[in-house]
C-alpha cells in the first residue's frame, strides 16, 4: 500500500508504525499475534497508551481528543495498528457511545463522560440486541417507564460483549410503546452497579465467554442519563451502527492471520516436502491471498473517493463488510487445516510435558478462533443484511 | 438392486434413535459432557446390552456375527444424537484391528470384552509431526518373537483418554507392524485430551513399553482396511449428524421471526438451504456408497475399497463443511452459544472432517490413484 | 454400477449394452461420442431401430410398444444408452407426447398417433413456452377459439426445440379466458403444415440453430385434435413434465464426457508433463468424478426405493435436476478448460489445411457445447424451480 | 491518496462512452460483427482520428506520448461496448513490443502507422501443443545479422487475421527472440480465424519467413512486459464487459415479470446479484492494482510487475466467470440467444479470460512465485 500513500502520508504511516512498536508493551502485541485471550487489564493498558498519545479516539471532535485527520490517514492508523498487532481501543467506547454522546449530547453529559470513556475509566457495554431483535433491532422490548426524575428499567439485553467488565451500560430501551417501533425508542446510560442490573455468561462454543446477557429488573437511572431528546434513540442508533461498519474488513488483521497461516504452512511437514509446498494448500492460499488484496485495494478506493471530497456514506462499505468477513472465516479455516489432526484438541497450553512433544504452533488457538469467527458474517450487519443493502442500494433491485 | 435397509437394520435403527431420543437427549448429553470422563459407563453398558458393541464380531468372540451394515446403522444413530462414548474407537478401529490382525489367541482375550462393554480400545496410528501420514510411523520396535518393545510418540489417539488397550503402529526395519500395548503397561504415559467436539483422545508417550505384535495377516492391509472401515463409519455418524442439523435449521428457519415473519420467509434462506438439502443427499448417497465398498465381496473389490471410500469422503466432508457453517449462520448468534445444540453438531462435524484426512489431501490422493473413471474417448488417435 | 444389480438386472444391463454397440451403427454413436451434430436423419434412423426391436417407448403401455419393465430397467435402458453413445429417441415423442396421449387421449386419437410416435414417422415438437411465460408456464397467451368444429389459433411458442424438422407440434393454448390461468387451458395438437404456421429459427450463441419460434395465425385445427378433455390441458401438461424430469440428470451422459474431457487432459502437454497430471488440473476433475458418483448413487437410491413398490413421484428427483445439470455444465467447462487457447476459435472442422497442424480433439465442439450447455439449468424446471420445490416439499419451508 | 481518475481520463472517458453509445451500439456491431472482415476500418479510422491508437506511443513516433493509464481508459470502455476491432492487438501487444523492443529505426517504421491507424499489429506468441507456455518457442530461426529466416507454426494470433505485421516469438540456439515478420512475406501462410467472442485471429505457418529481429532489448523481459501490458489491458475490458453485463442483468431483473413480478422481486435472485456487485467490485479494484503495476516509477517495482498482474487476474477472471454465467442463468433462454446482447458480453468474457493463461495456471504461478505477503509469525522458534 505504501506505494499509493503521498510523501506525507507515508511519513505519517511510518508514525505510528513506529510508535505502536515502541510505545506498546511487546508481551500485548505478541498475544495478538498469536492469537492468545487479552485480559481486561492488556485492554486498558494499551487504549491508555494509546490516548496518551492523542491515539485513542481520533476520530472524535477534536476539543473531546479527536485529531483532525484525513480519512487516508484514519485508514492508516486502524491498518499499521492492526499490523502492529496492538490490541484495538474499545469499540464500545470509541467508536459506539463516545461518538454518540460527542454528537447528541448534552454539554453536561459530555464533559462528564467523554475524557472517561476516552481512557477507559469506564468500560462500556452495549445492551443493543434482545432475544428476540437480532437484525430485526427495532422491534426491542426492554422499557424505560418514566417515573419523576427516574426511569424505570425492565427487561433483558443480550449478546453483550466483555459485559463482564463493564461499568456502564449504553442501552436501547422503549420510552413510548405506542407508536411506530422505530419511532417510541431512547439511548439511556445505565451504570451496571445500580441494583436490579444483573449479567449473566453466555458460553460460546469455542470455550471462551465472551458474549452475556444482561437483565434489567426495576433498575433506576436518572433520567439525566438520557442521551439526547427521549424517543430520538433510534436515529442515535442508525448514526452509531454506521461507526461500527468502518474498519469492519479488518484488513490488517486479516494479513497478521494469513501470514501467520503461511508461516506455520512453511514449517508444517507432508510426506513430500512442507504443507507450504503442497499444491492443492499453496492455490487456496494464494486464492485468499489474490482476494485480501483485492479486498485492501477496494478500501482503498472508497477512501479515494472520501479523499476526493466526497463525505456521503458508501454503500460499497457493504461490500467490504460482505467479503471482509467471509475472508476471516476463511483464513480462520486456514489456520485449522494447516494444523490438521493437532489442532482438533481442546488445549490451553502447548507444553504438555511428561516427556511428550510441544503441540505446534497455533494448537491452541486455531480451532476456537474458527468457531469464535463465525460471528463475524452474523455481527454488525450480518452477510444477509449487507446483500440486501447491496441489491437495493447499488443495484436498485 | 435393492439399497433398502433390511427388516433387521431398520428395527435397529428405529429402536435405537427411539432409546437415543430419550436417553441421550441434549439435557443428559449436556450432563455426560460436564463429568470428568466425559462420557458415561452406564450408557456404554446400556450399548453393550442392546448388543450395539460387538455386532460386526463374530459369535465365537462374543458379538453377533453381523455386518458392517449393522455397525453403520448405529453410527448414524449416534451421530444423529452426537453420543460422546467411543463406539467409533473401540468398536470400530480397535476392534477391527483386532479381528482382521489378532491371533485366535489375541482376538480371544480381547474381543468378547468388547462385545460385553468390558473393554475399551483405541487405535494409535498418528504421530506429531507427521500429518495424516500413516504408513511409517517414527515410533520403533525392538526385540523379536513374542517380545517386543515400542518406544516413541503417538498423538490424536481417539478414544485414547479410557482405552484399556492399544492397538499401535510402529516400524521395525522400515516395516510396519500392529502391536497391542496394554493402558497399564510400565514405560506409557498417557495425556488424556478433550477434542473440541467433546470426544475423548490421548496423546501417548512410549518408552520400551512391552506389546504383542498382531500378525496374522499383513500389517500395511489391516491398517489400511481399520481406517476405511472408521472412515465409513465416520461417513455414517456425519450423516446422522448432518441430517439432524439441517432438521434443526430448518426447524428453526420455520419458528424464528424477524421483521414480523418467520425467517424461513425469505426466498435467499429458502434456495440455500435446499443447496443444503442436495449436499445432505449426497452425503447420504456416499456414504452408502461407502459402506458397499466396505461390505463388499465381489472378488478383486478390495483393490477398489479405498478409491472408493476416500472419493465418498471428498463429498462428504464438503457436506460437512457446508451444512455445518450453514447452520451456524442461519441460527445467527444463538448457534454460537454451547445452550443451543446445533454448534455441537458444528463442532463435531468440524473434527470429524478432520479426524484422519483432510479435503485437500483426500483429493490429492484420489487424483494419484487415477479416479473413479477411465479415460477414453473415441476420437483419440 | 454393476455390483449393485442382481442376476437378472445384469443380465439385462448386458443384454441392452450388446444390443447398442452391435444394432445401432457405430457412425451415428461416434458422433454423438465426438460432440458432432446430428441430422435429422440420425435421429431418425437411430429411433426406427430402436423401435423396431421395442426399445423406442419402454414407458408406454404395453398394447402402444411399451415394456412391463421395473425402474431399474427403465434405468438401465437409459443409462446403457447413453453411455454406448446412441442418438435418445426424441423426448418430444417419447416422453412427451406419446405418454400423454397414451394417458389422456380417446381410443381414435391413440390409434392414430401412437405408432407414427413411436416409429418417428411424425416428427413432434413441443409448443409449450412463450415469449412472456417461461417459468411462470401457466400465464400462456396463445389462444384457441372454438368456431363450429374447428379451433382458430393465434399466438406464439417460443424455445421450440428442433421445430425446423417438426411435423406436427403439440400445443398448449388458452380456451378460456375468463378463469384462473390454470383452469383455461387445453392440449391440442396441430400440423405443422397448417397455413398460418410460421416457423422461425432462433440463433444461440453456441453458433448453432436448435430452437425457435412457431407463431400461429388464425391456424385452423379441427376439434378432433384437442386431446382429452377442453381446458384440462393443465393436468396434462403437469403430468407431462413430471415425465420431462425421468432421466434429466443424463448421468451417463455425463460420464462420457467426463471420459473424453479427462483422455484429452492426458494427451494434453504442459510444460511438466500433461494436464492430467497438473496437480490442480487433476484435483478439479477429480471432485467432478466424487461428485458425478453422489449423483449417480442418489439416482439408484431413489430408483431403489421405487424398486421396492413406492410409486410415488419423489420430490428428490428435484435434487437430480438441480446437481445433475450443475454438473453438465461444469464438465462443459471442463472441457474447454482441457482446450486452452486451442479452444477458443470457431471452427467447423480439425483439419487445418496449409501446412498446418491438424486442431486437438475437441476443438470444434468444447466451447460451442459449453454455451449450449447453459440451457440445462435453465429449461426442464429452472435450478431455481427446483430450489423452490426441495424447499418447500423437503423442507418444508 | 489519489486512485481517482485525472481530468484528462475523465474526459476520455466520458467522451469515448458517448461516441460508442451511439456510434457502436448493438444494432452496428452487430453489422459489423456479420461483415466479411468482421471489423470496421471506418470505425478503425475513427478511433485514430479521436487519438486512442497512439495513446502510449511518444510524440516523436506520432503518438500522444501518455501513459498506460489512458489506454486502460479505452480499454474499458471498448469492454463496455464490446468493440471487436483489434485494439489490444495492435495497439497494446504490438505496439508495445516493437516500443520496448525495437530499434530506433524499427520504430519509426511501424509505430506512426498505428497511431494514424493504417497499420495493424499482431503478437504471435502461442504454438499449438505449448498450451499456454511462451517462453520457449518450438519456431526456429535461422540466419544472423540482420538476416534472419523463420520456421515454425504459431496459433491463437489475436488480430492476426487483419495484420500488416506480426511480431514472433522464436528460438535461435535455445534462446527467445521476438521479430518482426510482414504478412505479405514469402512462405508465410496465414489461416485467417474467428473467435467465438466474434474478434478475429489466425493461425500462421512459417516457412523460412524473412524477419527482422527487435533486438533492443531482452526479449524475455519484453515479452513479459508486453504480455502484462496485454493481461493489464484485458482486465481494463473486462471491468467494462463486466459492468455492462452487470447492469443489464438488474435492468432485466427489474423489467422481466414472472408469477405477476418483476423477477427481482425474489431474493434469492438479489442476493446472488449482490454477490455479483461484490465481484465487479473486486474485479475494478484488481483491474486498477495491475494498472498500478505496470506505470508503476518506484524503483524495483518490476520485479514485481508479474506477480501483481497475475494476482490481479486470478480475481477478474472469477469475476468474470461468475458474472458471464450468472447473467445468463438470469435472463433465462433469452440470454442464450444472439438476439440479445447479453450472451455476446459472455463470449467476450469466456474468451477473454483463457487469452494467456487460465485460472489454474495463474494460481499455480502465483502459488511458485511466493504469493503476495511474506510468511511471518511472531511465535516460529
Amino acid at each position: 500500500m505504501d506505494t499509493l500513500l503521498n510523501a506525507e502520508e507515508r511519513d505519517f504511516a511510518q508514525q505510528m508504525r513506529q510508535f505502536y512498536r515502541t510505545e506498546i508493551p511487546e508481551e500485548l502485541r505478541l498475544k495478538v499475534a498469536t492469537g492468545q485471550e487479552l485480559t481486561k487489564e492488556d485492554m486498558v493498558t494499551s487504549q491508555r497508551i494509546l490516548n496518551q498519545h492523542g491515539y485513542a479516539v481520533p476520530n472524535w471532535p477534536v476539543e473531546w481528543g479527536g485529531q483532525d485527520w484525513t480519512p487516508v490517514q484514519r485508514h492508516i492508523w486502524l491498518e499499521e495498528m492492526q499490523l502492529a498487532c496492538v490490541p484495538q481501543p474499545l469499540p464500545f467506547n470509541v467508536s459506539m457511545v463516545g461518538p454518540v454522546i460527542a454528537t447528541f449530547g448534552s454539554q453536561e453529559i459530555k464533559e462528564r463522560f467523554l475524557p472517561a470513556t476516552a481512557n477507559i475509566d469506564i468500560w462500556w457495554s452495549q445492551g443493543f440486541s434482545e432475544p428476540n431483535a437480532g437484525s430485526d433491532l427495532a422491534s426491542l422490548k426492554t422499557t424505560a417507564v418514566r417515573k419523576g426524575d427516574k426511569y424505570i428499567v425492565n427487561g433483558q439485553k443480550t449478546w453483550t460483549t466483555l459485559g463482564q467488565y463493564g461499568d456502564w451500560i449504553f442501552n436501547l430501551v422503549r420510552t413510548d410503546p405506542d407508536v411506530k417501533k422505530q419511532a417510541g425508542i431512547s439511548f439511556l446510560l445505565i451504570d451496571m452497579k445500580t441494583p436490579g442490573v444483573t449479567v449473566r455468561p453466555i458460553q460460546l462454543i469455542d470455550g471462551g465467554h465472551e458474549v452475556n446477557e444482561v437483565f434489567f429488573d426495576n433498575v433506576e437511572v436518572p433520567v439525566e442519563n438520557l442521551v439526547g431528546e427521549e424517543n430520538k434513540g433510534w436515529t442515535y442508533a442508525k448514526f452509531l451502527l454506521g461507526n461500527e461498519r468502518t474498519g469492519i474488513a479488518r484488513i490488517g488483521g486479516s494479513k497478521v492471520n494469513l501470514a501467520r497461516a503461511k508461516a506455520y504452512a512453511a514449517v508444517t511437514k507432508t510426506a513430500r516436502g512442507t504443507l507450504l509446498d503442497d499444491p492443492l494448500f499453496s492455490a487456496r492460499l494464494t486464492k485468499i491471498e489474490a482476494e485480501l488484496t483485492a479486498l485492501e485495494m477496494t478500501q482503498l478506493r472508497i477512501l479515494s473517493t472520501q479523499a476526493a471530497g466526497s463525505d456521503k456514506p458508501d454503500p460499497r462499505s457493504s461490500v467490504l463488510k460482505l467479503k471482509g468477513s467471509q475472508l476471516q472465516e476463511d483464513i480462520s479455516e486456514l489456520l485449522v487445516d494447516v494444523l490438521g489432526p493437532q489442532g482438533l484438541d481442546f488445549v490451553s497450553d502447548r507444553v504438555q510435558g511428561q516427556g511428550l512433544s510441544d503441540l505446534p504452533n497455533g494448537a491452541v488457538d486455531a480451532l476456537p478462533a474458527y468457531f469464535n469467527t463465525r460471528k463475524v458474517t452474523i455481527y454488525g450487519g450480518s452477510s444477509e443484511v449487507q446483500r440486501g443493502i447491496i441489491s437495493k442500494a447499488l443495484l436498485g433491485l | 438392486m435393492d439399497l433398502e435397509l433390511n427388516d433387521i437394520q431398520q428395527e435397529l435403527s428405529s429402536t435405537l434413535n427411539k432409546y437415543l431420543r430419550t436417553e441421550y437427549d441434549i439435557a443428559k448429553r449436556e450432563e455426560i459432557l460436564r463429568s470428568d470422563e466425559g462420557i458415561s459407563r452406564e450408557k456404554w453398558q446400556a450399548f453393550a446390552e442392546m448388543g450395539l458393541l460387538g455386532l460386526a464380531i463374530p459369535e465365537s468372540y462374543g458379538g453377533a456375527d453381523m455386518t458392517f451394515n449393522e455397525v453403520a446403522v448405529v453410527a448414524e444413530a449416534f451421530g444423529r444424537s452426537l453420543v460422546l462414548e467411543p463406539f467409533l474407537a473401540t468398536a470400530v478401529l480397535g476392534a477391527n484391528a483386532v479381528l482382521l490382525g489378532g491371533s485366535e489367541e489375541q482376538k480371544q482375550a480381547i474381543l468378547p470384552g468388547v462385545a460385553e462393554g468390558q473393554t475399551f480400545l483405541a487405535l494409535a496410528a498418528l504421530e506429531p509431526g507427521l500429518r495424516y501420514a500413516v504408513d511409517a510411523p517414527q515410533t520403533q520396535v525392538s526385540g523379536a518373537d513374542g517380545s517386543f518393545t515400542l518406544t516413541g510418540e503417538k498423538n490424536n489417539v481417539l478414544g485414547g483418554d479410557v482405552a484399556d488397550h492399544f492397538v499401535v503402529t510402529a516400524s521395525q526395519n522400515g516395516e510396519l507392524g500392529l502391536y497391542l500395548v496394554a493402558a497399564d503397561a510400565e514405560g506409557l504415559t498417557r495425556v488424556a485430551q478433550r477434542q473440541a467436539d467433546g470426544l475423548g483422545s490421548a496423546n501417548l508417550k512410549l518408552d520400551g513399553v512391552a506389546a504383542q505384535r498382531l500378525d496374522a495377516a499383513d500389517a500395511n492391509a489391516v491398517l489400511s482396511e481399520v481406517l476405511d472401515l472408521g472412515n465409513a463409519a465416520i461417513m455414517a455418524e456425519a450423516v446422522g449428524a448432518l441430517e439432524a442439523s439441517l432438521t434443526m435449521t430448518a426447524e428453526y428457519l420455520k419458528t424464528r421471526e424477524q421483521f414480523g415473519a418467520p425467517i424461513g420467509a425469505n426466498q435467499a434462506l429458502q434456495h440455500r438451504a435446499a443447496d443444503l438439502y442436495a449436499e445432505l443427499e449426497y452425503a447420504r448417497s456416499m456414504a452408502l456408497y461407502s459402506r458397499l465398498a466396505v461390505t463388499s465381496e465381489v472378488p478383486g473389490a478390495e483393490k477398489d475399497r479405498h478409491r472408493d471410500v476416500i472419493a465418498a469422503k471428498i463429498i462428504v466432508d464438503r457436506a460437512a463443511r457446508n451444512i455445518s457453517q450453514e447452520s451456524i449462520q442461519m441460527h445467527g448468534g444463538i448457534g454460537m452459544t454451547m445452550e443451543y445444540p446445533i454448534g455441537h453438531y458444528a463442532k463435531r462435524l468440524t473434527v470429524m472432517t478432520r479426524t484422519f484426512d483432510d479435503a485437500d489431501s483426500l483429493t490429492a490422493e484420489l487424483a494419484e490413484l487415477g479416479g473413479l473413471i477411465e479415460p477414453q474417448a473415441a476420437d483419440l488417435s
